[in-house]
């Protein structure tokens, strides 16, 4: 469970996020929402550890393992099962659409540099694992077929899913994922929806969703939080949230 | 030491340290304003010097005219160093246009050897910055007052150039978004070349200040100042003027004053200034005044 | 009018568009749509002389084909890229200043300048922060912000609306009808091609690099093929 | 030293390969901060090569390599001349540096090496196969450190060194056991101060030794550097008498100092001003013929250290370089444009030292030292 | 690997050290010192492009490295009674007087000693990024190459080590140059090559990936140091004199020039590259001679060499936009062979 307690974060006179508390409960699918600048990605990025929190605390609790966030790497983050897609596309540009998803293995290697490099079997083994896994996300996202291209090369919307193969390499108990259908048109985005629910069952997942289509947050989500200008405005499940009149004013508009 | 010791290496510390701050700015003009490691800074000051030295010697002229000659026509010439040597390489990796650098650097320099003869020249120090005053026992050349006045104007000028005018801000759009800044109808080929007109502009000033400070013309002479007010430049944080400025006082005073209290360290001056620098970016990764260009996520 | 013949593009071997012919009437919102990759980024990056492109582009008769970009947006023709592509170590301030880089008239600079703050008050309250620090909608608003700045004759727009909050999509749309309204030409690429077709004069479809239909707005919307491929309306 | 004999098992001494041409290596600093004296030096020993351009019957061909003032070159330039060009001997070099770092290699290919005009003892010293053709520092040293003294009744001197430089280091040495032991005064050198090759201000070292207030200051090193340094001093307000040694002979010490560098005074080998030989008489009238200008110092070591690689060449009778290398070290009285020369165990030559001094912007002869 | 690869790689290998001893028995000294310089720089290139090419690190310090293992060779193979001969302004520490050992020894201690100088400079200034950092590594560079100069008692100061035994031959260059060329595969083909090309590509990314990116930068530095240290051992033991002056920075640029020519992150194209220009550069010697045109000669130029070899290096730049010499030579190599 992932939960956020006070959490404030600024950026000089800027307070992008304001004492904002939330829980993400096991298994459950919880969607961020709120106007533009509200300060959604900077509550991913906080709980990534990508921005320490100027004050509150996060904490990620797994039966009884408990993580700090806030005192921890975002490495270390990613090691104790927290992994996350980015709004703004980052992917490793220039290496192929498999070296990606291998990519996201590589913080479970065992082996130590001297026996990689010389290929001592326990390495040989260890990778073998590791391409076999990634070749099964690829073809899980369908993006087998073009392995060995270059990631830059992929259109937007395959490298959003490539994006989620890598992620999912890493082995998470917890998936952020900012604004995944961005650059999707309708069609692709009921795709995605599929997706999503698919991963969350066959991986155990717990997902914690920024998104701007309507569709997406209220097709599948169990609970949603509304953000405004860093402050929590809303929080409920998506027929309360779309009935709210001070979420319809600051962020949906009425029709 | 005796306090007149004191004051006479405080005056050279100055001394040094406005030269190297006025060098610092024309290279924080290229490299701070399009990202770009001019490695050939430092011969475009070669340049500026021996230019001076050719037109002192061979044009009828007075002293102020040649001047600003030699440094129109470097001013000029790093155009040229542009439109040969770099413009070509656009939207290459930085890596690449750093080795294109370098390579001019080499090849000015090289010619120059060929052209100018290795051998050194004597710097026509024209009368009036011959004179030394002395106060109070401290000596101070009259080079020594020009240089931080030129500083002083050139970085207030500069200043408001970059930060006021349209031309300045279409420099600093540019570093990174050569493609956005086209769309905006901004002529990328033309601010370039500005920049490195005016940035090769203010090297030749450099250079000619230096060379009637240090009389002596050599055609690497370049390299050792080149590499300070990089130095300079970074510790000021890369890009600000007002940083390089800061960063050439520092590093001038310091350099003085360790040979002064610590003269078993003379060897050591040159490292000086890189273990200054280290230290700087230890504590503040991005100099003294250069801003964190937080990235956002 | 703005007039595309035969455009073609490639990169390295692949072909991304071949053999495109559009037209843009004035004052109309022209609007294309496709799924990812079909080429539509690649269309007015050619048109605007990003990328290395066969064909011919005339505006008024007069062949754009061969000028740069500087040139083309002195024409009054200008673009929103894809991507946003402010220049992140200015402020927002001086981004929307750069917008009217080829703009004299100070007064009007400043008519302009306030109008934009007025469509994205969000933009003014941050008008003194560094454009790369903004959030991924406040980029987008900027930078359509600063292509209205260079108050152009034919606007064209990559996907304004990404990554934008539902009321701001709202809102986007109902600018483009504005700037429309002030007597411009529009032509708008976006994936939300249902609002995209309602406030379109004239539609094309893309795929794979060849336009495969083209037609009234408001013909495409019920069309059966667009209604099953782009809005997600399978029957 | 070179009175040992040369291995008897030599590796592959070189001999000349195209009939009819002998080649001899040249490594001089052609650019960089010694060119002046590099190319001083070449300009007698074109002029000897024009002169003699025989041996054996076979014509002499001299390649000329340049070692930009710098160590690494030196050793590149040196094993090229030996190991593709197959030279049979090597002149050179400017600057004892330069040349010392040449000294491992010919000694390992067994190609004898005769310098014009490095003067630090290092240079020759366990080294079977350099020679020079000059003396050596401590005697240089020791003649400054008399001339300070006795001429300018110093009692107390400071010393600015060149910490890169061999030849700077070492003369500050002799030069302060001379002064102190003739001065009897342990405590008669009250600073001494160091810089580097190259650079440009040293106003903290002069301000520093401007406080110790010596009576005379002893500052060898490479022209360049030293016409700065004075002229620093001077604008400090410095007026205690400067001097060095022989790298000052430089047309550029003068144009670089100016008015600083006038009473500056140096040892040096040799001056137009007071031939010693005949050899030297015809050797200036070449040179000005030639060159229309009188030669230098280092013109006439260059123009010796060919001659007497000829010499030795026709002695040995044989292009076998270590056949050359033993002819060399038996020199004896050979007459040069310096003086007579006779290279000692070492391989260095014993000879007189001139003081000169800048008088209205020009050097001027002042005396010579018998060693 | 794939077995058909494997055997491609043994055969290229078979060959290579096959020519190599033909080399060893043909060339005569100068052109063996030219073969023997080719290795090293293939080392030294592969050791910058390990840290710069594939790790994305701003790097530019390889000049001090080399220094560092170019002087441990050299004080640990010269005999105690050449380094006293050395050491006469300022006798040598009593710890490094006596010592004398093989080669073999001397030169993985150059490597080591390199590789923990790069540990203790690293664990500071990898923290910078971009240009910080290519600045930072250059003036540590600077700063050893300082310290060696004034350092007498260690390093000889100014004055430099002369008379380092040459040990440095074909066998031990091209035997260390083809060690390199293999580690330095097989390194990058692993998971750590992956992950270090990851931080190449964008560095928060791959943070958020779970790659401890200092751990990795800095793994990465401290092998390309020692890989480093042995180039530049063998370096000192083939150039036989050595002094700081030798490892000024502008000696680094040759290297990433010839690591930029060969292809950022690729180790044949390194490897084609380093021999080439090692190659390039004594070829055009020449030009440095009176020049015999023919019909006239011209008066010798020094400098010119270097005016030829900056325009070709200048040219080859701005031509070959993304100038992979290798990749042209092979294009060229290929339809030379088609044509026939
Ligand atoms: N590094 C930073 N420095 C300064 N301000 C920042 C920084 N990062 C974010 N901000 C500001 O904090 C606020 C919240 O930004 P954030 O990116 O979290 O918004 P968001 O809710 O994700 O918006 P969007 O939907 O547009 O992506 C914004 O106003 C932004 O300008
Ligand atoms: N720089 C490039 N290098 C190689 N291929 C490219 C490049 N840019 C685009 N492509 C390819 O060209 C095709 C058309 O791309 P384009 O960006 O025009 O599509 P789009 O319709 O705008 O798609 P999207 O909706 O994802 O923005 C795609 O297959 C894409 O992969
Ligand atoms: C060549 C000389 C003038 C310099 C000095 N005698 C030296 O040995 O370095
Ligand atoms: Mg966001
Ligand atoms: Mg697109």
């Amino acid at each position: 469970m992932l939960r956020l307690n006070n959490v404030t974060m600024k950026f000089g006179g800027v307070v992008a996020v304001n004492e904002f508390n939330a829980t993400v409960d096991d298994g459950s699918i919880v969607g961020l929402i709120g106007p533009n600048g509200a300060g959604k990605t900077t509550v991913f990025n906080m709980v990534t550890g990508v921005y320490k929190p100027t004050s509150g605390d996060i904490t990620y609790t797994k039966g009884d393992r408990e993580l700090k966030v806030a005192d921890k790497r975002p490495d270390q983050i990613a090691k104790a099962g927290i992994c996350r897609t980015f709004q703004n596309i980052r992917l490793f540009k220039e290496l192929t659409v498999l070296e990606n998803v291998f990519i996201g293995n590589h913080l479970r290697i065992k082996s130590d540099v001297i026996s990689a490099s010389l290929r001592l079997p326990n390495y040989v083994k260890e990778e073998k694992a590791f391409y076999d896994k990634s070749e099964y996300l690829l073809k899980k996202v369908g993006l087998y077929e073009e392995r060995n291209e270059l990631a830059y090369s992929l259109p937007y919307g395959k490298q959003r899913r490539l994006e989620i193969a890598r992620a999912l390499a890493t082995d998470p108990e917890l998936l952020l994922l900012d604004e995944p259908a961005a650059g999707m048109n309708p069609q692709e985005t009921i795709e995605l929806m599929g997706f999503i629910s698919d991963i969350r069952k066959e991986f155990n997942l717990t997902i914690f969703l920024i998104e701007h289509h309507m569709d997406v947050v209220m097709g599948i989500c169990d609970k949603i939080f509304v953000l405004d200008h860093g402050v929590l405005i809303a929080e409920g499940n998506a027929s309360e949230i779309q009935n709210n009149p001070r979420v319809i004013e600051a962020y949906l508009g009425v029709d | 030491m005796s306090i007149q010791g004191l004051f006479q290496h405080l005056a050279n510390g100055i001394s040094l340290g406005s030269l190297y701050a006025l060098i610092a700015i024309g290279y924080t003009m290229v490299y701070g304003i399009l990202r770009l490691v001019n490695f050939a800074h430092g011969d475009i000051f070669m340049l500026g010097a021996y230019l001076t030295f050719y037109g002192m010697t061979y044009l009828p002229l007075p002293w102020w005219l040649v001047f600003l000659l030699a440094s129109v026509t470097t001013g000029f010439l790093g155009f040229l160093l542009e439109k040969l040597a770099y413009k070509p390489l656009r939207g290459q990796p930085r890596i690449t246009i750093l080795i294109s650098a370098i390579g001019a650097s080499f090849l000015i320099e090289n010619v120059a050897i060929l052209v100018f003869g290795g051998r050194p020249k004597a710097f026509p120090v024209p009368d009036i910055f011959k004179g030394v005053l002395v106060v109070g026992g401290v000596s101070i050349s009259t080079v020594t007052f020009v240089i931080p006045v030129v500083t002083l104007v050139l970085l207030f000028l500069l200043t408001w150039w970059i930060n006021k005018t349209k031309t300045g801000m279409a420099m600093r759009a540019l570093s990174k978004e050569y493609e956005a800044a086209s769309l905006m109808g901004i002529d990328i080929n033309s601010i370039i070349s500005i920049t490195f007109f005016v940035g090769s502009f203010l090297g030749a000033v450099g250079g000619i200040l230096w060379g009637i400070k240090y009389p002596q013309l050599v055609p690497l002479m370049g390299i050792i100042p080149g590499i300070k007010c990089f130095i300079a430049a970074v510790i000021g944080g890369i890009g600000n003027i007002k940083g390089a400025v800061v960063g050439g006082f520092i590093l001038g005073l310091g350099e003085i004053l360790l040979v002064a209290f610590l003269p078993a360290l003379t060897g050591y001056r040159d490292a000086f200034a890189f273990v200054l620098l280290i230290l700087i970016l230890l504590v503040k990764p991005t100099g003294l005044m250069g801003e964190k260009m937080a990235e956002k996520v | 009018m703005l007039k595309i013949e035969n455009l073609s593009v490639s990169y390295g071997g692949i072909n991304a568009l071949r053999g495109v012919n559009l037209q843009i009437e004035e004052n109309k919102i022209v609007t294309l749509i496709g799924s990812n990759g079909a080429g539509k980024s690649s269309t007015l990056r050619a048109i605007m002389g990003l990328v290395k492109k066969e064909g011919k582009v005339t505006y008024d008769g007069e062949d754009l084909s061969s000028l740069k970009t500087k040139d083309i947006v002195k024409k009054g023709i200008v673009l929103v890229p894809e991507g946003r592509k402010v220049f992140s170590n200015l402020t927002v301030e001086e981004n929307l200043i750069l917008g009217a880089y080829t703009r004299n008239d100070k007064d009007g600079i400043k008519k302009d300048m306030d109008n934009v703050y007025d469509l994205f008050p969000r933009l003014k309250e941050r008008s003194w922060q560094k454009s790369g620090t903004l959030s991924g909608g406040e980029q987008q608003m900027l930078a359509v912000g600063r292509a209205m700045m260079t108050k152009p004759k034919i606007l064209m727009m990559d996907e304004p609306s990404l990554g934008l909050a539902p009321i701001l999509v709202k809102e986007i749309f109902s600018i483009i009808k504005e700037i429309h309204r002030l007597g411009n030409t529009i032509l708008l690429v976006e994936q939300n091609a249902k609002k995209a077709l309602e406030i379109a004069d004239y539609g094309y479809v893309l795929e794979t690099g060849s336009l495969v239909l083209e037609g009234p707005g408001k013909e495409l919307l019920v069309n059966d093929k667009v209604k099953e491929a782009y809005l997600g309306e399978s029957k | 030293g070179c009175g040992a004999k040369a291995p008897t098992t030599p590796t592959t001494p070189n001999t000349p390969t195209t009939a009819g041409v002998i080649k001899i290596g040249v490594f001089e600093p052609l650019t960089g901060a010694s060119a002046a004296g590099g190319e001083m030096t070449l300009e007698g020993i074109k002029l000897a090569n024009e002169k003699v351009s025989e041996v054996l019957g076979m014509k002499v061909e001299l390649v000329v390599v340049d070692n930009k003032s710098d160590k690494v070159e030196a050793a590149n330039g040196v094993s090229r001349l030996i190991e593709s060009e197959k030279v049979v001997a090597i002149i050179g070099s400017y600057g004892s540096s330069l040349s010392m770092a040449a000294g491992d290699i010919v000694m390992r290919a067994q190609v004898p090496a005769v310098g014009c005009s490095p003067t630090n003892p290092l240079v020759t010293l366990n080294n079977d196969y350099y020679f020079r053709v000059c003396f050596i520092d401590p005697f240089q040293g020791t003649v400054m450190a008399n001339y300070a003294i006795q001429e300018l009744g110093a009692k107390t001197a400071a010393i600015i060194q060149d910490v890169q430089q061999d030849y700077s280091v070492g003369l500050s040495t002799y030069f302060v056991k001379a002064f102190k032991e003739k001065t009897g005064d342990a405590n008669s050198i009250v600073g001494t101060a160091s810089y580097n090759t190259g650079d440009q201000d040293f106003t903290a070292q002069l301000t520093n030794i401007k406080e110790k207030n010596p009576d005379v200051i002893f500052a060898p090193g490479n022209y360049g550097e030293s016409a700065l340094l004075i002229k620093q001093a001077r604008e400090l307000g410095i007026t205690t008498p400067i001097l060095g040694g022989d790298t000052w002979e430089a047309p550029d010490f003068l144009e670089i100092g100016g008015e600083a560098v006038e009473d500056a005074a140096y040892s040096s080998h040799f001056t137009a001003a007071a031939p010693v030989t005949e050899v030297s008489k015809t050797f200036l009238a070449d040179f000005k013929a030639k060159y229309n200008e009188d030669a230098n110092a280092f013109a006439a070591l260059g123009y010796d250290a060919y001659m007497l690689i000829i010499d030795a060449i026709t002695r040995a009778n044989s292009t076998d370089s270590v056949k050359i290398r033993d002819a060399i070290a038996a020199t004896k009285d050979f007459v040069g444009s310096t003086g007579n020369i006779t290279l000692d165990a070492n391989g260095d030559a014993v000879k007189s030292a001139v003081i000169n001094k800048v008088v209205d912007g020009k050097f001027e002869y002042f005396t010579t030292i018998e060693p | 690997m794939k077995k058909g690869k494997l055997t491609k790689y043994v055969v290229m290998l078979v060959v290579a050290i096959a020519l190599l001893f033909a080399a060893n028995l043909f060339l005569d000294s100068y052109q063996l010192r030219i073969i023997n310089l080719c290795g090293i720089y293939v080392i030294l290139a592969l050791s910058m492009n390990l840290i710069n090419g594939f790790t994305g690190l701003f790097s530019l310090g390889h000049a001090g490295f080399m220094a560092v293992g170019a002087y441990t060779v050299g004080l640990l193979t010269m005999n105690p009674t050449t380094k006293q001969m050395n050491f006469y302004m300022k006798p040598i520490v009593p710890w490094l007087a006596e010592v004398e050992l093989g080669f073999l020894p001397a030169i993985l201690l150059a490597g080591i000693v390199t590789a923990f100088v790069a540990l203790l400079i690293g664990a500071p200034v990898l923290k910078l990024t971009d240009d910080y950092l290519a600045i930072a590594t250059l003036g540590f560079s600077e700063i050893i190459r300082i310290l060696l100069t004034n350092m007498q008692s260690v390093s000889n100061g100014a004055l430099g080590l002369k008379g380092i035994p040459n040990r440095a031959t074909t066998p031990w260059t091209w035997g260390l140059a083809i060690f390199t060329i293999i580690v330095m595969t097989l390194l990058i083909n692993s998971s750590y090559g992956k992950a270090f090309k990851a931080i190449r590509e964008d560095d928060i990314a791959a943070r958020s990936m779970g790659i401890n990116i200092f751990s990795h930068k800095l793994l990465s530095f401290v092998i390309g140091a020692f890989f480093a240290g042995v180039g530049g051992g063998l370096m000192g033991s083939q150039l036989g004199t050595i002094s700081p002056d030798f490892f000024k920075f502008t000696y680094t640029f040759n290297i990433l020039l010839i690591v930029v020519l060969g292809g950022m992150g690729s180790i044949k194209g390194n490897v084609v590259s380093a021999i080439v220009i090692t190659i390039a550069m004594e070829v055009l010697r020449f030009l440095d001679g009176p020049l015999n045109l023919g019909f006239t000669v011209l008066p010798a130029l020094p400098g010119l060499r270097m005016v030829v070899f900056s325009l070709i290096l200048m040219l080859v730049v701005l031509f070959r936009k993304d100038s992979k010499i290798s990749k042209n030579i092979m294009l060229a190599v290929k339809k030379h062979a088609k044509t026939k």
